[in-house]
């Protein structure tokens, strides 16, 4: 199954859902999806899609669209095929369902994207910091654009 | 009094003694300076303590080789061999205190009563057919046994007084080893018992005359030396001191002297059950007499043999890991504990052809 | 039960194979008295010639520490770089950005200081100099060689 | 502080000051023997890499990048140069890709023996392969040196090619290592990978299976010790590995011994490689100029490091800074799949550290 048969497969079950999928680079599909649709898809890519080798998941913060879009890498062991998830969320109040319960490795890597672009995951089980000292103040997100770095 | 009769008396000292003593004191060395001379000197304190710093010296330097690196060098100009009176002057002057919680009492006593139960069992071992400071008789290796499984209460008391989860599950450890060790030790001895036909060292090391123990005992040879290792805690076995884990098992806690006094209670404990791996399978004094007949050829001889089994047990240091504690528990259970009982079965059943061997 | 042939394989044969080490030559350096000789391209100690220096401040952008800083220099027309070996982490980057060849990579790593202000070395005492200056008790340099199967320490002058 | 009354279980904190733990922290839920619960604690040494990319430019980029994972620079470095260059679209010339490859395997035998002797190290006791790997490890750094003028933070690579060619003599030196290099692995097989207390210590000890290696998602050697082919540099084919013929180092057991010996495998693949792309290196030019300011797009690079598959997701938006990079690190899927190991096998106190040693973590790489 090539990439184009992938992508045919899921805007098939989940039409209205798929916001963007295109192929990036031959082996690398990637695919935006609305919020909604995203745990149902990602639970279709690894039952029937064979998605089953996680390699992390990030965030990427898009002041001027004012978006945040959180991007998840899985790789299928049997297709030797690697896709993104991505899903963009409004960057004033980011909320995203969790993937924890479809990868189990995504518990972390939600937690980091949570302390450092303050998206809230529903259904976490433990949305802690991961990285960052426990006294780190509220509301405060490094990875964000308008974080400055103190320059040295 | 005239003053040469004090010299007379002194003069038959094989070492005259110039300083002025009182009258007893050169009238009590006179009488008895050759137990003097063991105490002190061969089988005694002297012995131990350098035996302790020669074999540190020797582990750091012949291991730093096999590491391809050198060792200590700087300290005494040759060969680093002052590194060692250096650690120990350091260890002395190193300040001493217990945790806050320990058994003062208790803390402070096992290093100091720990290290003399391995020095007292080395006091049975002969040098020489006369040279042996506590002639045991037919008791010699029942003494040497029941002296040597002391040390377990000691260290389970030292875990448990340093107030430590470390030190206790160290301390535990070390006494299920010391338990799986010391069965072997004992059926394997008993086999050379019953070849002997006595439990005295000394009547034991005469039969080796002709030829030694190893070669009709050779499975209760091997058993010993393996379990020696389980006893003295040497490296394949050295689970209670495992720093991976437990950092340093039940000695963490001690500072100072006392944490010295622990190291010479391991290097008196390994310098102990080789002494007697020699008596029972090596043929303790025997040997050509190169420095003359009598005790000096047979110090020698214990000495050298000395040498080669205990460069062998610490050059295991530097070839293999560390077995978990279950694993040497098996071996010591599964392993070592069948093959010394089929020894004895061994030797019960040729006794006659083993000893027309030796005759 | 160990079968013999695993006793000979796996407790026997690392014995003699460790043992056989013990013969070989130790690989430690005495290092304040012998001193390895580094390769041309080693990054350490960075000169700086006064005469080829425009003053550009190219070195100055290409540091990713931003530990270089254009200082006046009297007596001198124009500036030159002061680098602060607090920060730098010998990549190099500013020796190849100069395209005029003023900066210079040595081989001398022995910059240790008492106090932070010490690690600041401006241009003029950038000059480059020999490693005994440095290493006063230096006996010799030493290159590795391999001869068959073994490490050889060869003296270069 | 005792977790469970009735079972007597007591959370022991395992680092980051411990003699094996390196710098980083695990809690331990165990009885005193057995092992039911291991909590990696990340952040310990945090130093926000992605931020501090997004204020250098690409070729200031590569230095702190390669911080992540320093043991194995080159590999980590090509990474990111390879993402920028994926983003961007540049065409390395073909001797700048040989010369990348032979520095990547340099750089992984480097990581290869740094792991090997401190499992060995982790078993108990000072083995002498301790400070053998170290020793031999010199002769590598050596010719890292050579080639590049750093020991071990080579920032070597750069988008479009390599900083220097290869000096003359670099050939016949790095030839007389690497033979030299094979005579030492015959020591370190007969001396400890038939080493009968080692082979106890480690055979069936933190068993992986295959499924569970790929769904955990463990990277690298942990990987393939449990069966599973996935090696980026046959996948990716990317620099030179197309025309050099190598193969995979695979073990089906997925205990500490079968990862163990892959690495020790693969330093062995690593030193036909070399030897074969210092045979037919291609002349040319070892460096293309590249702009500064990189056109606006998206790149993703895969590149096999020492310690799994590292994939950097570089975003460029035409400026000579990247906007955002975000890296998968080899060693945070390997610290995950180590807390999840006390669910699959039975762990006991003495195993923790063969077992946290056979996965290589590399601290910095998976707190990022």
């Amino acid at each position: 199954m090539s990439e184009e048969e992938v992508i045919k497969a899921i805007s098939e079950n989940f039409g209205e859902l798929v916001v963007e999928s295109k192929v990036l680079r031959p082996k690398k599909v990637s695919i935006t999806v609305k919020p909604e649709g995203l745990v149902s898809i990602a639970t279709f890519l690894r039952d029937s899609l064979g998605f089953d080798h996680p390699l992390g998941a990030g965030a990427i913060d898009y002041p001027a669209e004012n978006k945040i879009q959180m991007v998840y890498y899985i790789w299928s062991m049997n297709r030797r095929m690697l896709i993104m998830l991505r899903a963009d969320t409004p960057r004033d109040n980011p909320r995203l369902p969790t993937l924890s319960s479809v990868w189990d490795q995504m518990n972390l890597h939600e937690r980091e994207a949570w302390e450092m672009f303050g998206i809230v995951f529903e259904g976490h089980p433990r949305l802690e910091h991961l990285l960052l000292p426990e006294d780190w103040e509220e509301g405060v997100y490094p990875l964000r654009k308008d974080y400055k770095l103190p320059e040295r | 009094m005239l003053i040469d009769e004090r010299c007379i008396v002194m003069a038959e000292l094989p070492i005259p003694i110039p300083i002025p003593l009182p009258e007893w004191v050169v009238e009590f060395i006179a009488l008895n300076w050759e137990t003097l001379l063991k105490i002190i000197i061969i089988p005694g304190l002297a012995f131990i303590l350098l035996f302790e710093l020669v074999a540190v010296w020797f582990e750091r330097k012949f291991l730093a080789d096999a590491m391809l690196r050198i060792g200590p060098l700087y300290c005494g100009r040759v060969a680093g061999w002052l590194q060692l009176i250096a650690d120990a002057l350091k260890l002395t002057v190193k300040e001493l205190f217990a945790p806050k919680g320990a058994h003062k009492v208790l803390f402070y006593a096992v290093p100091v009563f720990a290290p003399t139960i391995p020095a007292l069992a080395v006091v049975l071992i002969p040098f020489g057919p006369d040279w042996i400071l506590f002639r045991a008789g037919g008791a010699g290796l029942l003494l040497f046994f029941a002296l040597t499984s002391l040390i377990p209460v000691l260290t389970i008391l030292a875990g448990w007084a340093s107030n430590n989860k470390y030190t206790i599950i160290g301390a535990l450890r070390s006494a299920y080893l010391y338990i799986a060790a010391e069965m072997p030790l004992f059926i394997a001895a008993a086999g050379v018992v019953i070849l002997a036909g006595t439990f005295d060292l000394v009547e034991i090391v005469e039969l080796q005359s002709k030829m030694w123990f190893a070669i009709p005992q050779f499975i209760g040879f091997i058993t010993f030396f393996i379990a020696m290792l389980g006893a003295s805690e040497r490296v394949p076995f050295d689970i209670p001191v495992a720093e991976q884990e437990l950092v340093l098992g039940w000695r963490t806690e001690y500072t100072g002297i006392a944490f010295g006094l622990l190291m010479t209670v391991e290097y008196a404990c390994l310098l102990a059950w080789s002494l007697l791996f020699i008596t029972l399978y090596l043929g303790g004094y025997q040997g050509p007499p190169i420095l003359g007949p009598g005790t000096a050829s047979g110090i020698f001889w214990m000495l050298v043999k000395l040498g080669i089994v205990v460069a062998i047990a610490i050059f295991l240091r530097v070839v293999f890991p560390r077995y978990r504690i279950d694993q040497a528990l098996r071996l010591g259970w599964r392993y070592l504990i069948p093959l010394a009982l089929l020894n004895i079965f061994l030797t019960l059943a040729m006794k006659p052809y083993m000893l027309a061997l030796l005759k | 039960m160990l079968k013999p042939s695993e006793i000979k394989q796996g407790v026997l044969k690392p014995y003699t194979v460790v043992f056989k080490h013990v013969f070989r030559r130790p690989h430690t350096l005495m290092y304040p008295y012998e001193r390895l000789k580094f390769s041309p391209r080693y990054r350490g100690f960075i000169t700086v010639d006064l005469e080829k220096c425009n003053g550009c401040g190219m070195c100055a952008r290409a540091c990713p520490n931003k530990c270089i800083e254009l200082v006046e220099v009297p007596g001198m027309k124009h500036k030159y770089p002061k680098i602060d070996y607090g920060y730098c982490c010998f990549c190099g980057l500013c020796t190849d950005s100069c395209f005029r060849g003023a900066l210079k990579r040595t081989e001398i790593v022995e910059l240790s200081a008492y106090r932070r202000e010490d690690l600041v070395v401006r241009p003029e005492d950038a000059q480059p100099r020999p490693v005994e200056s440095v290493l006063p008790m230096l006996k010799r340099f030493i290159t590795v060689e391999i001869v068959g199967d073994n490490v050889r320490y060869k003296e270069v002058r | 502080m005792v977790v469970s009354e009735a079972k007597e279980i007591m959370r022991i904190s395992w680092g980051p000051q411990h003699p094996m733990s390196g710098q980083f922290r695990f809690i331990l839920e165990t009885d005193g023997e057995n092992v039911y619960e291991i909590i990696p604690d990340f952040g310990f040494t945090h130093r926000g890499i992605e931020k501090i990319l997004e204020y250098r430019t690409f070729v200031q980029g590569i230095v702190p990048f390669e911080r992540l994972a320093m043991v194995d620079a080159a590999n980590v470095g090509l990474a990111y140069v390879r993402a920028i260059e994926d983003a961007a679209g540049i065409e390395v010339p073909k001797r700048a890709q040989y010369i990348r490859t032979i520095l990547c395997e340099i750089s992984r035998i480097n990581s290869h023996l740094y792991a090997i002797g401190l499992a060995a190290e982790a078993a108990g006791g000072y083995p002498a392969i301790f400070l053998w790997t170290t020793a031999d490890r010199e002769l590598f750094l050596d010719l890292a040196e050579m080639l590049t003028g750093a020991r071990w933070s080579y920032a070597f690579f750069i988008p479009g090619g390599v900083r220097a060619d290869i000096p003359e003599g670099f050939k016949e030196r790095a030839l007389k290592v690497l033979s030299y290099f094979e005579k030492r692995l015959i020591a370190y097989r007969d001396s400890w990978l038939e080493n009968e207390i080692w082979l106890t210590r480690s055979r069936g000890v933190g068993r992986l299976s295959a499924e569970d290696a790929i769904k955990l998602g463990a990277a690298g050697p942990s990987l393939r010790g449990s069966g599973v082919e996935l090696d980026m540099r046959k996948e990716e084919k990317y620099e030179a590995y197309e025309e050099l013929n190598f193969k995979v180092a695979v073990q089906k057991e997925g205990d500490c011994q079968a990862r163990f010996m892959v690495r020790f495998l693969e330093m062995i693949e690593s030193t036909k490689i070399i030897r074969q792309a210092l045979e037919n290196l291609p002349p040319g030019p070892f460096k293309k100029p590249v702009p500064p300011k990189l056109p606006k797009g998206e790149g993703f690079a895969r590149v096999e490091t020492a310690r799994g598959e590292m994939d950097v997701h570089v975003i460029l938006d035409g400026s000579d800074k990247p906007y955002r990079v975000k890296v998968c690190a080899p060693s945070f899927r390997n610290l995950y799949v180590i807390s999840k190991l006390p669910k699959l096998t039975k762990i006991l106190v003495a195993d923790v550290p063969v077992v946290i040693w056979s996965f290589d973590p590399w601290y910095l790489d998976a707190d990022r």
